[in-house]
């Protein structure tokens, strides 16, 4: 495929209470970019959580984030400790970004 | 024993669409704004009687109940952990359910006493405010004695707890609600907003117990685990509870009308506000165990039958017939 | 002819703000609730009224036209099979939501005829709910005729299409309504959920229909495919049928009100209830060509000229003026 | 001073809920169903109201209002852009929006003369879908002078642009519903629509301006920048724009309520439909600022302290006491 | 990247009435953690599908899960059949699990 | 992992006016299948942008879509001049198709 760009996709999915706070953190470590999916729900080891129920609703966020690979190492230094604090889960994997759109990463 | 009220009929019409497996929905936005709406509600009806009469004369009595609800659950606590043999974290939080207050109970005893014409202090949404908090710190207390001290992480973030209580909506509103309402009897202002804030208070109350309808029978399932003893619990504790709220309502000089709302009171489980409070003060309690046995077992028991039983405690207890 | 109702106003303004691409929208929890209100309220207020008759006395005629309407897909079926040429699915599917009934253009009769002060029987509601059903089976096994024994994939779970249909929210909650409304006028206990529920209600009907003349201009575009065919189907198979449902009111000694419903109810298309049902029956059809000359064709032209017309029918059959 | 109305409490109670961090919400449909019904529930009071009028009669000063209000973009642009240093896109985007008009300003100077019984003409809702439109082409205009010559991409779409102001959904909603209510007020029908649109009016907006309160508080933030400009701006302009209401209302002969009404207008400050334009028109422009200050500052002033003063400017320029 | 483990991505896509069902099949393989993103619409073999439409919701639903490879292979055995009867669509790509949040794959 | 196709994995974020224009270059590659998720907000060149605020919603689609690598190939060349002009991204990763549900590729 031309005209792409080697980068990386990291997935963090968490608490939407902590959205905020992981914003703030990729803000530090200098993110120019990810896409937010709130009202995601889930099991893991806090049990099920789930957007859905009224009387206990526990909504979990996925935020989708492609970068370069230096980058990608420095978030998710930031990142790893407090997600050991608050759960949820982090993936990376490889993929391409298409040139054209401005670049945000 | 007086009729049913029309109204409370809703709760069954959700309950059997729940257990025949209807594809009927309340959105999601209905349920939360009819909560709103109603919290609204109350606190303007109780604000706008409140100021009708002297603060003072009203203070003695809110602190003595204030005080005396706090110490329900340590009623409940040893009952649920040494008869029902729940861990320590779940008979804490229950027992801050039943110390604590449920606004739509409330909300049908309102109901049955204006059906039955029958009067009451109009300053009881205060006590309904009131009432709604010192069970909560009680029932943390009893769930985290002792365990702190084991484990760093056990830790209760105090602050917070407090912040998400009295910040929690449903105290807001309701207290809002009061402040707006006192305000609107002040300035003698009532006419525009009582339209839709009290001629559609009752319409609106059936369309949300539709919807508690709908979530007990989907909460059922949960009774099936301790089944016996979770229905005679929660059955034969709002009882003792409702004869507790009529004997303070009598020793506190109140109306029959206010008597049996102070038993409602009482009587009444949390489900709203207990669970928010309790999810971050004792996480280690199963919300579903509170949450079912608060809405499947005690609330259906509350508007259908427990309701004209406080009345008629409370006509007992005051010789009327 | 009598004047054009206020309230239907709003389904052209839907259908205009449609056209020219405003960006109207109309959030899905309000119109969701709506629906849900507007079933409730129709179910109350039948139910109420059924409450001052002899249910024996009902019995005859709401079981006779059941058993009628459930025959109106075969006279629409080889109409759109033959003529229309519509596949067997879609033909199926079709006469099934001819056969079966609109609550809201039902709503808009009524509102008709209280605007011109003319008295209904008020169990009207209970032939609402009792119509909205047979048809559907019958259009099922039209279109399903013959096609079950070649494949076995195709094989119709009648099971799960009983349960969808009889536990479809529309129909539980029309049912529920009649039956709390039965319950109220039997206690005599009306007065605060009217507010609500009966005051309200052509209100909330106007903002429904501003809704489904959205829907409605959105659906129009499947219509320009058979469209000549379609426009001319849509509005004479219902004429067709409401003269029907005037000989069998006049048959069975409904009042001239009570006919000019029951022809209403005859003509009108449902676009609820059958879509949901034949997504289960008939996986097969298209629903965007049943639900477009249902929404698209029969609902206007029924709320505009249908409902004036079916009236001058009644009035022709009874020798009123 | 006339008695604060009880409903814009609600507004505070919104932004002290916003402040103290409650986690109060109001759903999103909520408040989208609430804003469809206001604008619709004004149009019609507005068009049936009209429909007592000569159209005539109201045309020449509804042409001259239309034209004045384009004028007051040109008096704020140089204050923001040489006083308060904003750039040119904000200048124009903030000067478009207090030119523009608020539907819920509007709404709480209705309240206001309701509440103190004072006449106005009817027709008014007329003026607010009149004056929303015109102020915003001048704005643009001003933010986009001598841009688009030097830069092939900051080519205004003005057919979209054109599209998306009078197809927007709240002229269409205030259009739509004066429609109407003129052809209920014709065929003398207002009966049972009242009930949903004109009883409840003040109610839901209660309900509206406790969102607008949260709204507020999550806005206020911004004012922080150039607070000091802010503020003075925000409360000056209106002010000056209500004496000019006032003078213009007197010029053409409205009854003193229709003038304080008209200063309302002037005054007022979009914050819906000016922000949706200028997103398109003006996308350099940062709308946190607009927003910010329209909401944060001028909304607030505007139904506390705006109102009542515009109301004694009027009351001055008639010699009543 | 240190601190993290080779893991295989899932994603699934279906009909909402079947997240159940999956959940059930998921839980009977022995997965410990996803995440389900709901009020998706999308094309497939049977036209379009979206949740908007008040009159025809068609509601898909997305869940995403991480696990090791041999419990992935595990899943797709269970879960072949079961599309192959709803339809819908799974993927399966590489990605690295970073340590840190309670192991819950 | 048996019974799977390699495949590419393409995940498109724009803003969600942009989705029908989208949709319709897709179908004109020939796409059979995608899924769609709205109500996403994100950061990126132009800011924040958030589906969740009442006065000011900016709401981003996701759209995810498995193809075989020469329709891929298709579709970028389509997609990326729109992307140039509206803003947003676009990914390519590997992925495997698990065969099993109609095909829709
Ligand atoms: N293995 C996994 N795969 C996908 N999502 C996961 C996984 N483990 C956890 N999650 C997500 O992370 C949320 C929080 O996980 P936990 O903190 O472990 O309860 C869950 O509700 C899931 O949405
Ligand atoms: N090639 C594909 N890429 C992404 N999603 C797909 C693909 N094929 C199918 N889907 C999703 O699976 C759903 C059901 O597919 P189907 O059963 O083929 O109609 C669709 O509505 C899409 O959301
Ligand atoms: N590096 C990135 N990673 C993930 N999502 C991105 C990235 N850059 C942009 N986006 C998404 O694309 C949207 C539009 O981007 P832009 O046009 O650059 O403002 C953003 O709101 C994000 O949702
Ligand atoms: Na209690
Ligand atoms: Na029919
Ligand atoms: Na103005």
């Amino acid at each position: 495929m031309d005209s792409t760009i080697a980068m990386k996709r990291i997935e963090i999915v968490s608490d939407v209470e902590k959205l905020e706070e992981i914003a703030g953190l990729l803000a530090d470590a200098g993110v120019r970019g990810y896409t937010v999916l709130k009202k995601a729900g889930g099991l893991g080891s806090r049990g099920t959580r789930s957007p859905d129920d009224v009387l206990w609703e526990e909504e979990n966020v996925v935020i989708i984030l492609a970068c370069k690979e230096d980058q990608a190492a420095k978030i998710i230094k930031l990142i790893r400790p407090k997600l050991k604090e608050y759960g949820g889960m982090c993936l990376i994997s490889d993929c391409e970004w298409v040139e054209g759109p401005a670049i945000s990463y | 024993m007086p009729t049913i009220q029309p109204v409370v009929m809703f709760f069954i019409m959700g309950v059997v669409a729940g257990l025949i497996r209807s594809d009927l929905k309340i959105p999601d936005a209905l349920y939360k704004s009819i909560s709103i709406y109603l919290l609204i509600a109350i606190g303007l009806k109780g604000g706008l009687s409140l100021s009708k009469y002297d603060i003072m004369e009203v203070l003695p009595a809110s602190l003595a109940l204030v005080f005396t609800a706090a110490l329900i659950p340590l009623v409940a606590y040893p009952i649920l952990r040494f008869v029902g043999k729940f861990n320590q974290a779940d008979s804490g939080s229950i027992a801050a359910h039943y110390g604590s207050v449920s606004a739509v109970t409330f909300a049908v005893g309102l109901a049955f006493l204006d059906g039955i014409e029958e009067y009451y202090e109009g300053y009881m949404p205060l006590f309904l405010a009131l009432l709604e908090v010192p069970a909560l710190a009680t029932g943390t207390i009893l769930a985290l004695m002792g365990t702190s001290s084991s484990s760093g992480e056990g830790k209760t973030d105090w602050g917070k707890l407090l912040h998400e209580v009295f910040t929690g909506s449903s105290i807001y509103l309701l207290m809002g609600g009061i402040a707006i309402g006192y305000y609107m009897g002040m300035v003698k202002m009532v006419e525009p907003l009582d339209k839709l804030f009290f001629d559609l208070f009752i319409g609106a109350l059936a369309l949300f117990l539709l919807e508690m309808g709908l979530l007990a029978a989907s909460r059922l399932s949960v009774i099936r685990q301790k089944g016996l003893f979770m229905i005679i619990f929660g059955i034969a504790f709002p009882l003792t509870c409702g004869a507790f709220g009529t004997t303070m309502g009598y020793a506190f000089n109140l109306s029959p009308g206010g008597t049996c709302i102070l038993a409602v009171l009482y009587a009444s489980c949390s489900y709203i506000a207990a669970p928010a409070a309790m999810r971050i003060a004792v996480p280690k309690a199963d919300p579903a165990v509170s949450i079912g046995l608060s809405l499947g077992v005690t609330f259906p028991f509350n508007i259908f039958i427990g309701v004209p039983i406080y009345w008629e405690m409370t006509k007992w207890m005051y010789g009327l017939s």
